[in-house]
């Protein structure tokens, strides 16, 4: 495999770190992924050279900013392949990308006895949103249920669909699972009723090439942490022609037209949505991130992550006594299990001890654990920039912890 | 009528003549002093284009197959550029107008006015008087 | 003045750029501030050695980022001498936080038949989130309306506050005129009516010490970007008693307590507020910049930016045909003019091309160049790494730009 | 009984003899295993402290001007901490329960629990605690 996995590591500052005297293995990269020395540089060099407010500057510094911030959006788009770069709004991350289409997308579109289809394993940033406006609307949770692998129901979804149904809201990839849902199947069978799909994207977007256009979503979320971006920054793409008719969600600058205290009439597209002085230097890493993706090729990097992921399962099946949560035929990138009877915060506290970073806990999808009626698992989550040396090191941190409770 | 390519190297080479940027816009504001008069009654919220953070009212018509311009703008420097504008697009054939590349705007210095994002909004005023042009074929087509 | 600004200037590295060929002449504080080399480093730092998602973490990349997210918080809430650190909640800048209010307030204590009152010199921020609500919940938008110097008129806000106010909104300082309002006033005689006052302080905390517990005010709104530390992030300081009651704003991750599908119940402050994962890079970018702020001292740059004020005051004065708006006697940081009838956009074009960075424009605040009836000015803003030089630097080009136009 | 201080130092000399981080969590297990059982009647969801990943439960009782705690939990490690609390703080007077410092959880290396924000909630436990031989006290003076 022409993939070299010590030469990528290099490019991550953060790699190289000991914790506890231990090379740090880092395999909690579904909560947040590590940043190339690129993301860092970019959001360095331009508060330090080219830092403004943009937009309605006619000042040098404000002219480059802004045309860094707009192309910025334009190669973002692109990534995604969305139609339009007017498709693209720039949100804080995959949280306020859902809650911004439940406010405006919902108050518009939502009425009285309408439903909400999601499915058991959505991350909160997923049903919370949902749960308050059907509870505002008198609108109906809907939601999919799952096998005992981890796979959604895919008959059970079709006869929750009905001419009341107002949208389809699924993640793309399960963040405690790992699960690949069948999105373009949803989303083909959501629009034989017309019904619009949101797809939370936030854990699907940095293994696999994501193309808007052909998988034909209404919706689309992610946050640029999880993709090596910076934090404080995120994407929702939209289809034009729902994001034209929507209410807008934040006021302020930037997303109006004409304002006096009589009437205020919104800006076009993407502005309508993105009041207040954007997050600049958090827009270029972003792009950074994304140049820095599409330059390694995300074929290569799926493909290797891919074999890792095998190689990482295999493995920790062969310790006896442990138990992957999800089992999912499609599946990328996250094994979430438990060690015997041990609770997953006792195994994390150990784990942490040898420098390995797994998370534990409910991974905020709390009613996916009551499903399978545990308190929440032990997750290893992989990117293309762990190694196989990396998973040994987990199997002996895991055998170890073991070995102190049993 | 000279076509819009000479006019374009006409401009280029009137603005050759200087060689810093004081020169330039000090000639760009001659050129908005002496920008033909809008009639006032064109000069109405309907034809004001938008995304500048100047006033710009465009005006066009049609006669005898060409396209006829006039404008105005509350800045001195938008003036200017309109006027090199119309100097290029009025009197022209719809189809030259649509067609144009516009390659002077960067060789005469002005491409920072050019950026989409660009407060004067340069690039919305080519956009609308292209546009205009493609109303006035599309209606000579269907007549 | 023992305050050496040749020195403190080598603190923030853009200001040693060259803009066409002269050097860089920064008067678009009000915009956005420059960041010092601290700032820069914390964000760099942080990404290169510490990166992590927060909260619930048990390994230690993730306590380490935590332990220093929820530092930051207390430390900025002690900047302005909030009694308790979750009175602090984080968004991503003030507009943000004026929304937060708008929505988790408004929804919950503004009815039918209120009032809301504001003042004609409110950025679009404090205007159209309130527009917004009162549509909504049928209350009225009462303005407070100013004089030919800029300054609000004290006695038409007493008559206009009664027993169906619901809420004062109102700018700290002016970022169009410079008008330091009389807040300590204001929140007194509104509180004599038992109505809370939200301050809108994204120009006010970098220029004088903030103190909301001597202020007593219920809501502080502001930006990190506007006072030297990072895009993308800003806070809202509000009583502990309005936030415990009000609804929650966004929803997802951090700010549920427990999640199921039937019923979801809500996290303790500040995490209510905060869903999704936080702007930790952000937050310690921000802190960075307080403690910087500290160092320097608020004072001495208080002081600095005063007498500067007053020399660019006066040499602005003497220019003939040059028209101040905004003449207020309690004013600082920022002068906004008109040179004779020349378009501001046509001024604001020459003056960049000499090195110099000024906006141009109804910065944000439409109904206030209504209320002069300009179609904008052009606005110099000053903060402490400013000096004399500078200000002559700009007056030299007001003086090109008259003989070019006039 | 002995005081409060006196069963820190004895803990911290107890911990003095692991030198590494496996041997005081081996230590802190074995802890976890030997801590007394609580009532079933007082695991209920009432006796839950809130901001721990793991569930603890902790019940108190007051007899003789002394405060009795006990408690239970889901995670082993967890479960020697809350040995260590309660070997320190039950059957103590209110008075030296609340205003007792413990320094020993940082001698002893356990300062990473100590953490507002650490989410098996040491804190949250010593809180707690603290907050029952209040009421206690204050209940004993309204008497
Ligand atoms: C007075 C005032 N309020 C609110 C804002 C909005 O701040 P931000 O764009 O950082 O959300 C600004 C900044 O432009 C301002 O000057
Ligand atoms: C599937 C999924 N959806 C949504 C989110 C929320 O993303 P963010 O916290 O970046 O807003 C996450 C991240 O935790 C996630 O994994």
């Amino acid at each position: 495999m022409n993939f070299d996995v010590n030469k990528i590591r290099k490019d991550f500052p953060i790699l190289s770190q000991k914790i506890y005297g231990n090379p740090l293995v880092y395999l909690d990269n579904a909560a947040s992924t590590q940043k190339p020395a690129i993301v860092i540089d970019t959001i360095s060099k331009y508060y330090s050279g080219q830092n403004s407010n943009v937009h309605r500057g006619v000042h040098y510094l404000s002219m480059m900013a802004t045309e860094a911030f707009e192309n910025a959006r334009k190669n973002i788009a692109d990534f995604i392949n969305a139609e339009n770069s007017n498709e693209l709004i720039f949100t804080s991350g995959t949280t306020e990308s859902i809650n911004l289409v439940a406010h405006s997308f919902g108050r518009k579109f939502i009425s009285e006895g309408d439903n909400i289809i999601i499915s058991t394993m959505e991350h909160h940033s997923n049903i919370v949103p949902w749960q308050i406006l059907c509870e505002e609307k008198n609108a109906k949770l809907s939601v999919i249920p799952i096998n005992e692998e981890g796979e959604i129901d895919f008959e059970a979804f079709g006869k929750r669909l009905n001419e009341k149904t107002g949208l389809v809201a699924i993640t793309h990839v399960s963040n405690a699972l790992g699960t690949v849902n069948p999105i373009k199947k949803i989303i083909d069978l959501a629009h034989s009723f017309d019904v619009p799909v949101l797809i939370d994207g936030a854990q699907g977007i940095s293994h696999f090439k994501v193309d808007v256009s052909e998988l034909d979503c209404d919706f689309y979320c992610f946050s640029a942490h999880k993709m090596f971006g910076p934090m404080g920054i995120g994407a929702l793409y939209g289809k034009e022609k729902y994001l034209e008719k929507m209410l807008p969600y934040k006021a302020g600058g930037e997303m109006i037209e004409k304002v006096t205290f009589e009437k205020t009439t919104f800006n076009k597209l993407p502005f309508k949505f993105e009041a207040g002085t954007p997050n600049v230097a958090g827009v270029l890493g972003f792009n950074a991130a994304i140049n820095y993706l599409k330059e390694l090729s995300i074929e290569k990097t799926s493909a290797y992550e891919s074999e890792l992921f095998k190689y990482a399962t295999i493995a920790l099946q062969e310790i006896e006594g442990l138990r992957i949560i999800g089992t999912a035929k499609e599946k990328i990138s996250i094994i979430s299990f438990l060690i015997g009877d041990i609770h997953p915060f006792d195994a994390g506290t150990i784990i942490d001890k040898t420098g390995i970073a797994v998370r534990t806990g409910h991974h905020c999808a709390e009613p996916l654990m009551d499903r399978f009626q545990i308190p929440g698992t032990i997750r290893a989550s992989f990117v293309f920039y762990n190694t196989k040396e990396e998973v040994d090191s987990l199997v002996k941190s895991i055998i170890m912890v073991k070995n102190m409770f049993e | 009528m000279m076509k819009i390519k000479e006019i374009e190297s006409q401009i280029v080479e009137e603005f050759d003549n200087f060689d810093d940027w004081m020169d330039k816009y000090t000639y760009l504001i001659e050129m908005g002093k002496s920008l033909p008069l809008i009639e006032n009654e064109f000069k109405i919220d309907n034809n004001l284009i938008s995304g500048c953070q100047s006033k710009v009212w465009l005006h066009a018509s049609y006669e005898n197959g060409k396209v006829i311009f006039t404008a105005d703008s509350d800045a001195i420097i938008t003036k200017g550029i309109i006027n090199l504008l119309i100097r290029i697009f009025s009197n022209q054939a719809p189809d030259d107008i649509i067609n144009a590349d516009l390659n002077f705007i960067s060789e005469i210095g002005l491409q920072e006015h050019l950026s989409p994002t660009r407060s004067n909004g340069l690039l919305s005023m080519i956009k609308q008087m292209k546009l205009y042009a493609l109303v006035f074929k599309t209606k000579m087509q269907n007549q």
